[in-house]
C-alpha cells in the first residue's frame, strides 16, 4: 500500500528478515546434509553389512558439543539483535510526550476512550507523528488488541490493564492513513467480526474531529 | 518410638494453634505456622512413610514433585506482580 | 514355544477394568446431563471395585515371577511400592496445583476474612489430631503384621478405619453444616469456594482411603496376610499417610492463617 | 505344526470379542489403543476438512461461526490429546515390553483401565457436540473466563471438561505404569546403558506426563466446580484468565513434548535399522533428550508473552525457550548425522521418517522465531503459529508414528504392507502436507480461529491453496492406513525380521500372533563389557537371526546363547 510503514513494523520487519534468513540457512544446511547423506550413502548392491557403532570411538560427543555451541552463538547474537525491538514491547514509551487512549474490549467490539471523555466504537482516529499509549482492558472475556500493520498486540484481560504503545506515522495535509485492528483471541461467536479501524490524520484535522465529537457529547447524543 | 513421634506431632499442632493467637505481624506468624506444618509433613514422610529407612534414591520422587509445585508457585508469583 | 504358553497363562483376563471405566464415564455423564445417572455410575463403580476386592482377596492376579535382573537404581523397591510412590507424585502435583491456585486468588483479592470468623479452630485441631492418630494406628498395624501378629493388624486397621470415619463425620457432619448455617458456603465467594473445594477433595481422598482400609480388613479376616506377605498393608499405609500430610498443610492454610 | 497352531490361535483371538473386552495383555491393549486412536483421527480429520472447506473462499457460509468454533475446538482437542498422544502410547504398549524383555507391563489391569478410560473419555468428548446447545466452542486452550458458565452455558462444554478430567486420569495411570515397568521389569542384560532409544523416549514422555497432567487436572477441578457448584475461580478477576493460563500451559507445553518424544524415538529406531548404523553418538543423544525433558517444564510462559507479563519475566522465558531449542537441535542433528557413512535403504518407514525430520526442522526453526517476545507480539494468535505447530504435530508426529506403524507392522501382524503403494502414498501425502501448511507461514494478517475472512484481506489465494492441499492430504493419510489394513488379507508373508531390525523386540522367537506374550519376554544375554547399546551388542553380526532362545532351568527367564559370530 502507498501509506507509510509504521516504525514498529519496520523494526519488526528488519529483525524478522534477519532471523528468517539465518533460519533458512540453518534449514538449508540440515536438509542439504540429509539429502547428501541419502544420496552418497544409499545402499549399494551386495553391500548390506552393518556399520559398527561409531559412537564407541571418542569425540562424537565432542562434535555434538561443537554444534551446540555454534547454535548458542547464533541464538545469543539474535537475542542481542532483538533488543533493538524491545522498546515496542516495553510498558513505558521511550518518548515522554504521549497521549493515552483507554481501550475497552468486550464481546464483540473495541471502545476507545479519549483523554477528554470522548468515546468512539470500533473507530480510532489518531493524530499523525504522535506517541500513543493504549491502556487495554476487557469487561467480559479475554480479547487481544492486535494492530495489524503495526505488528504489535496485547491481551485484553478483565480486571487487568495492559499497556501498549505505538508511534503513528507523520501525516501532512488532508491525506489520511487507515490501518486494521483485529481481535486475535477466540472470544466467542462474534470473534470473526470483532475488528476496528484506525485512521491517522494530520494534527489539525484531528483537533477538528475531536471538537466535533465534544459537540455531539454536549448535545447529549453519541458517546 | 512412633508414639513419641505422634506426641511430638500433636504438640506441634497445638503449638500452631497457640502461635496464631499470639500478638505479632500476621505474615510472620503465618511463616512460623507454615514452617511448623512443613516440619510435621517431613516428619510424617520420614517416619510414618519410613522414607528415612528407605534407600535415599527413593526420596528423589517426592522431592521432584515438590520442586514441580514450587515451579508453579514461582510462576504464579511472577504473573501476580504484573498489570494489577 | 513352551515358554509361550506359560506366559499365556500369566496374562489373565478380567471385566473389572472396562466396568470400572464405564462406571466413571457414566458418573461424569450423569453429573452433566441427568443426576440419577450419576447414581447408576456410582453403583457400577462399586460393583467393579468389589470385583477388584475379590480378585485381590483370592489373589487371582498374584504376582507371577517377574524377570527383574536389571532394576538399578531401585533394586530395593517392590514394583507396587514404586507405583504407589509415582502415584503419590501425581497426587502431590494435584494438591500442589490447587494450593497454588488458592494462594494465588487469596493474595490477589483485596480482602479476605479472618480465619477465626469463618472457621472453627477447635474442630479443625481435633480433626488434625484424629488424623494423626489414625496414621499412628496404621503404623501399628503394619508393624504388627511384620511381626506376624494378625490380631494387632486387625486392631490397627480397625483403629485407622474408625478414626478416619470420625474425621469425615466431624468434617461433613458437624463442621460443614455449621458453616452453611453461618452462610459460609462454597458459592459465597472465593474464601468459601477454595475451602470447600480443597477440603472436599481431601475428604474424598480420606473416603477412598477408608475403602482401601476396608479392603485390608476384609483380607485380614480371610487370612490374606502373613508376616512375609503384607505389601498391600504397607502401600495403602503410604497413601494414608500422604492424605495425612496434605491435611497438615490444609489445616493451617485455612484455619490458622 | 507350530506355525499353524499360532495361526489358529490368532484367528480365535481376533474373533473372540470377550477376549478383547477382558484382556490385560499389553499387546492386545496396544492394538486397541492404536485402532481407537486411528478412529479418532478419522473424526478429527473430518473436522479439519470441514474447517478448510469453510475457509476455502472468502465470506463463506458453509459453517456458521458457532459451528466453526466447535469444529476448531474438537479438532484441536481430539488431534492433540485423543489421537497423537495415545498413538504413541499404543505403540509403546506393544513394543516397550518386548524391547526390555518384560513379560507384560508392571500393572496389566491398570493398563487395561487406562485404555478403557481413554476410550470412554473420547466418546464423551465427541458426543458433547450432540448435546443440546452444542459442544465446546472455546478452542482447545479453553481460555478463561470464556470457559465459565457465564459465557459458555451449554452442557456440551461441561461434558468436554469431564472428558478431559477422565483423559488426564487415564494418562496419569499410564505414565505410572510405564515408568514402573521400565525401571523394574527389564530383563537381564538390558541395562540403562543398553536401553533401546524408543524405550528411552517413552521414559521421558511418561515422566513429563506424570508432571504435566496433574496440574491440568487441578485446573479442570477448579473449572468444573465453577460450572457445577457456582464458584468463581475463573469468572472473578482475582483468579481469572491468568490463573487458568498458568495451570493450562504448565501442562500445555510439556504436552507438546509428550506428543513429539515417541515420534523422535520411532525415528531413531527406524534410522538405526534402515541406515544399518547406531544412532549418532548415542550417549550425547540421550543426554540431549533428557535436557529437553528437564527444560520443557520451564518454558510454558512463552505462550503468555502477550498477556502483559512484565518484561523481565518475558525475557526469562524467552531465554529458557531459546535454551531448550539447543538440546532439541542436538537431537535432530544427531538423527541426521546417523545417516553419515551409513548404508541407507529407502523403505516406506524410512521415507516417512525423513519427511518428519524435514518438518521438525522447519517447525522447530519457526518456533525459535517466536521465542523472541518482540516477534511474538505479531505472531501470537495468527496463522503463523498455526503453521508452526501443525508442522511439528501433524507433520513430525503423524509422519513418524505412521512410520512406526509401518516399521512394526510385520512384528504385530506378520505381514509387510505393500511397498510400492506405500511409497506412492508417502509422496502424495508429503507434497500435499506442504501445500496445506506452508501457506500458513505467510498468513500473518489472519487471526487464528476466525470462521471466515473478507475478500479484501488478500488472503483468498493462500487459503484456497491450503484447502486444496487439505483435500489431498486427508485422503492420502487415510490411504496410508488403508495400505496397512489391506495387508491383513494376505496370509502371513514377511519373515521373522523383514527389516533386519536389531533391537530386542526383533530377536528371539518369532511370534507375531496376538494375545500371547512373546518368547522375547525373559530372553536376555550376558553382554560383554564396554558395549554402549543393545543395538551395538545385537549387531556384531549382519543379521540377528543367529541368536537362539533357550529357557533356563527355573523357566523364569531364558537367555540368548551367543552363537557363532556374535562376537567378532
Amino acid at each position: 500500500m502507498s501509506q507509510p510503514i509504521p516504525v514498529s513494523a519496520s523494526d519488526w520487519n528488519h529483525f524478522f528478515d534477519l532471523a528468517a534468513v539465518i533460519a533458512l540457512i540453518a534449514l538449508a544446511i540440515v536438509m542439504g546434509a540429509m539429502i547428501y547423506f541419502i544420496v552418497r550413502y544409499r545402499e549399494r548392491k551386495g553391500q548390506t553389512k552393518f556399520i559398527p557403532d561409531v559412537s564407541l570411538k571418542k569425540g562424537r560427543a565432542r562434535d555434538s558439543v561443537i554444534f551446540a555451541s555454534i547454535s548458542i552463538i547464533i541464538l545469543v547474537s539474535l537475542v542481542v539483535a532483538s533488543y533493538q525491538l524491545t522498546p515496542n514491547a516495553r510498558f513505558e514509551p521511550a518518548v515522554s510526550k504521549s497521549m493515552v487512549i483507554d481501550v475497552t474490549a468486550y464481546q464483540w467490539a473495541f471502545n476507545f476512550g479519549y483523554p477528554n471523555g470522548v468515546n468512539t466504537l470500533d473507530n480510532l482516529i489518531l493524530p499523525g507523528n504522535t506517541t500513543v499509549m493504549f491502556n487495554v482492558t476487557s469487561t467480559d472475556v479475554m480479547h487481544n488488541f492486535y494492530l495489524v500493520q503495526f505488528k504489535v498486540s496485547i491481551e485484553a484481560i478483565p480486571g487487568r490493564y495492559n499497556i501498549l504503545w505505538i508511534t503513528t506515522p507523520a501525516v501532512n495535509g488532508n491525506d489520511t492513513y487507515s490501518y486494521n485492528i483485529y481481535c486475535k483471541e477466540l472470544c466467542g461467536v462474534g470473534h470473526t467480526y470483532m475488528d476496528a479501524n484506525m485512521t491517522v490524520v494530520s494534527q489539525p484535522a484531528y483537533n477538528q474531529w475531536l471538537a466535533s465529537q465534544n459537540a455531539t457529547i454536549s448535545s447529549g447524543t453519541g458517546g | 518410638m512412633y508414639v513419641g513421634i505422634w506426641l511430638g506431632l500433636v504438640v506441634a499442632t497445638v503449638a500452631e494453634v497457640v502461635t496464631r493467637s499470639l500478638a505479632g505481624a500476621a505474615s510472620l506468624l503465618a511463616l512460623i505456622i507454615l514452617l511448623i506444618s512443613s516440619g510435621k509433613a517431613i516428619t510424617i514422610a520420614m517416619y510414618y512413610q519410613h522414607l528415612r529407612y528407605e534407600d535415599k534414591r527413593l526420596a528423589i520422587l517426592p522431592i521432584a514433585a515438590v520442586v514441580g509445585v514450587i515451579f508453579l508457585a514461582v510462576a504464579a508469583a511472577m504473573t501476580m506482580s504484573m498489570g494489577m | 514355544m513352551t515358554e509361550d504358553y506359560e506366559h499365556r497363562e500369566e496374562s489373565k483376563s478380567t471385566y473389572a477394568p472396562i466396568i470400572l471405566a464405564a462406571g466413571i464415564a457414566v458418573l461424569l455423564f450423569g453429573f452433566v446431563i441427568f443426576l440419577p445417572l450419576a447414581v447408576v455410575g456410582g453403583i457400577i463403580i462399586g460393583a467393579a471395585v468389589f470385583m477388584l476386592f475379590k480378585d485381590g482377596a483370592n489373589e487371582k492376579f498374584a504376582e507371577f515371577k517377574e524377570s527383574v535382573e536389571e532394576k538399578w537404581p531401585l533394586e530395593f523397591l517392590s514394583k507396587e511400592k514404586l507405583g504407589i510412590w509415582l502415584f503419590l507424585v501425581s497426587e502431590i502435583l494435584i494438591f500442589g496445583g490447587l494450593i497454588v491456585a488458592y494462594v494465588y486468588v487469596r493474595l490477589s483479592s483485596n480482602s479476605w476474612p479472618v480465619a477465626t470468623q469463618t472457621h472453627d479452630v477447635i474442630l479443625g485441631m481435633s480433626n488434625t489430631i484424629i488424623l494423626l492418630t489414625s496414621s499412628l494406628a496404621m503404623v501399628f498395624a503394619l508393624y504388627s503384621i511384620r511381626g506376624g501378629n494378625i490380631k494387632g493388624l486387625r486392631i490397627g486397621l480397625i483403629g485407622t478405619f474408625s478414626l478416619g470415619a470420625a474425621f469425615l463425620v466431624i468434617k461433613l457432619g458437624i463442621e460443614w453444616p455449621q458453616y452453611y448455617r453461618n452462610g459460609f458456603t462454597i458459592s459465597s465467594g472465593l474464601p468459601g469456594s477454595t475451602y470447600f473445594l480443597l477440603t472436599g477433595l481431601h475428604a474424598a481422598h480420606v473416603g477412598a482411603g477408608l475403602v482401601a482400609v476396608g479392603y485390608l480388613l476384609f483380607r485380614s479376616f480371610h487370612g490374606g496376610f502373613t508376616n512375609t506377605k503384607h505389601s498391600a498393608v504397607e502401600n495403602i499405609g503410604l497413601y494414608w499417610h500422604f492424605v495425612d500430610i496434605v491435611w497438615m498443610f490444609l489445616f493451617p492454610l485455612f484455619y490458622l492463617i | 505344526m507350530q506355525q499353524s497352531h499360532q495361526v489358529q490361535e490368532a484367528k480365535a483371538i481376533v474373533f473372540s470379542i470377550k477376549d478383547w473386552l477382558t484382556t490385560t495383555n499389553h499387546k492386545q491393549v496396544g492394538i486397541l489403543y492404536i485402532v481407537t486412536a486411528i478412529f479418532f483421527m478419522a473424526v478429527a480429520g473430518s473436522f479439519g476438512e470441514m474447517m478448510r472447506t469453510q475457509l476455502a473462499v472468502p465470506n463463506n457460509n458453509f459453517l456458521l461461526p458457532f459451528t466453526y468454533d466447535q469444529t476448531v475446538t474438537l479438532h484441536g482437542l481430539l488431534m492433540i490429546l485423543w489421537v497423537l498422544t495415545p498413538l504413541g502410547i499404543g505403540l509403546a504398549n506393544y513394543i516397550v515390553p518386548l524391547q526390555i524383555g518384560a513379560k507384560d507391563l508392571a500393572f496389566p489391569r491398570m493398563n487395561a483401565l487406562s485404555y478403557w478410560t481413554y476410550l470412554f473419555s473420547g466418546i464423551m468428548l465427541v458426543s458433547s457436540v450432540f448435546m443440546p446447545g452444542g459442544g465446546p466452542n472455546t478452542g482447545w486452550t479453553l481460555y478463561a473466563p470464556l470457559n465459565t458458565i457465564q459465557f459458555t452455558s451449554q452442557a456440551g462444554m461441561t461434558l468436554a471438561v469431564m472428558a478431559l478430567l477422565l483423559f488426564s486420569l487415564s494418562v496419569t495411570m499410564g505414565s505410572i505404569n510405564f515408568l514402573t515397568t521400565i525401571v523394574r521389569n527389564r530383563t537381564k542384560g538390558v541395562t540403562w546403558k543398553r536401553l533401546p532409544i524408543f524405550t528411552w523416549s517413552i521414559v521421558f514422555t511418561m515422566a513429563l506426563a506424570l508432571f504435566a497432567f496433574p496440574p491440568l487436572a487441578a485446573g479442570l477441578l477448579l473449572l468444573s466446580s465453577d460450572r457445577f457448584l457456582g464458584t468463581v475461580f475463573f469468572s472473578s478477576t482475582q483468579g481469572g484468565g491468568i490463573l487458568w493460563d498458568e495451570l493450562f500451559w504448565f501442562f500445555g507445553h510439556p504436552e507438546v513434548y509428550i506428543v513429539v518424544f515417541p515420534a523422535l524415538g520411532v525415528i531413531a529406531e527406524v534410522f538405526q535399522t534402515f541406515a544399518k548404523r547406531p544412532v549418532f553418538s548415542r550417549t550425547a543423544f540421550i543426554v540431549e533428550f533428557a535436557a529437553v525433558t528437564f527444560l520443557s517444564v520451564g518454558v510454558w510462559m512463552h505462550h503468555m508473552f502477550t498477556t502483559g507479563v512484565n518484561y523481565s519475566v518475558l525475557q526469562t522465558f524467552s531465554f529458557t525457550t531459546l535454551a531448550i531449542s539447543i538440546p532439541f537441535e542436538g537431537v535432530v542433528l544427531g538423527l541426521v548425522l546417523t545417516l553419515y557413512k551409513a548404508n541407507i535403504k529407502l523403505n516406506t518407514p524410512m521415507l516417512y521418517c525423513l519427511a518428519a525430520i524435514f518438518t521438525v526442522t522447519l517447525g522447530g526453526i519457526t518456533g525459535v522465531l517466536q521465542a523472541f517476545p518482540a516477534l511474538d507480539y505479531a505472531f501470537n494468535g495468527t496463522y503463523f503459529i498455526v503453521g508452526h505447530f501443525h508442522y511439528v504435530m501433524a507433520g513430525t508426529t503423524l509422519f513418524a508414528l505412521l512410520a512406526g506403524l509401518y516399521y512394526w507392522w510385520p512384528k504385530i501382524t506378520k505381514r509387510k504392507p505393500n511397498e510400492i503403494f506405500g511409497i506412492i502414498i508417502f509422496v502424495v501425502s508429503f507434497v500435499s502436507f506442504n501445500i496445506l501448511y506452508f501457506p500458513y507461514f505467510f498468513m500473518l494478517d489472519m487471526p487464528r480461529r476466525i470462521s471466515t475472512f473478507s475478500a479484501a484481506s488478500g488472503l483468498a489465494s493462500l487459503n484456497l491453496t491450503a484447502t486444496i492441499g487439505a483435500y489431498i492430504f486427508g485422503p492420502a493419510a487415510a490411504l496410508a492406513v488403508l495400505n496397512l489394513v489391506l495387508s491383513l488379507r494376505k496370509p502371513p508373508s514377511s519373515g521373522p525380521n523383514p527389516w533386519e531390525g536389531r533391537e530386542l523386540e526383533w530377536t528371539g522367537d518369532y511370534d507375531g500372533s496376538l494375545g500371547t506374550a512373546t518368547a522375547t519376554a525373559g530372553t536376555a544375554v550376558d553382554p560383554p563389557e564396554n558395549t554402549r547399546s543393545s543395538h551395538w551388542y545385537w549387531c556384531r553380526t549382519s543379521s540377528c537371526a543367529s541368536v537362539e532362545t533357550v529357557v533356563d532351568s527355573t523357566g523364569k527367564s531364558g537367555y540368548l546363547k551367543k552363537s557363532a559370530g556374535v562376537e567378532s
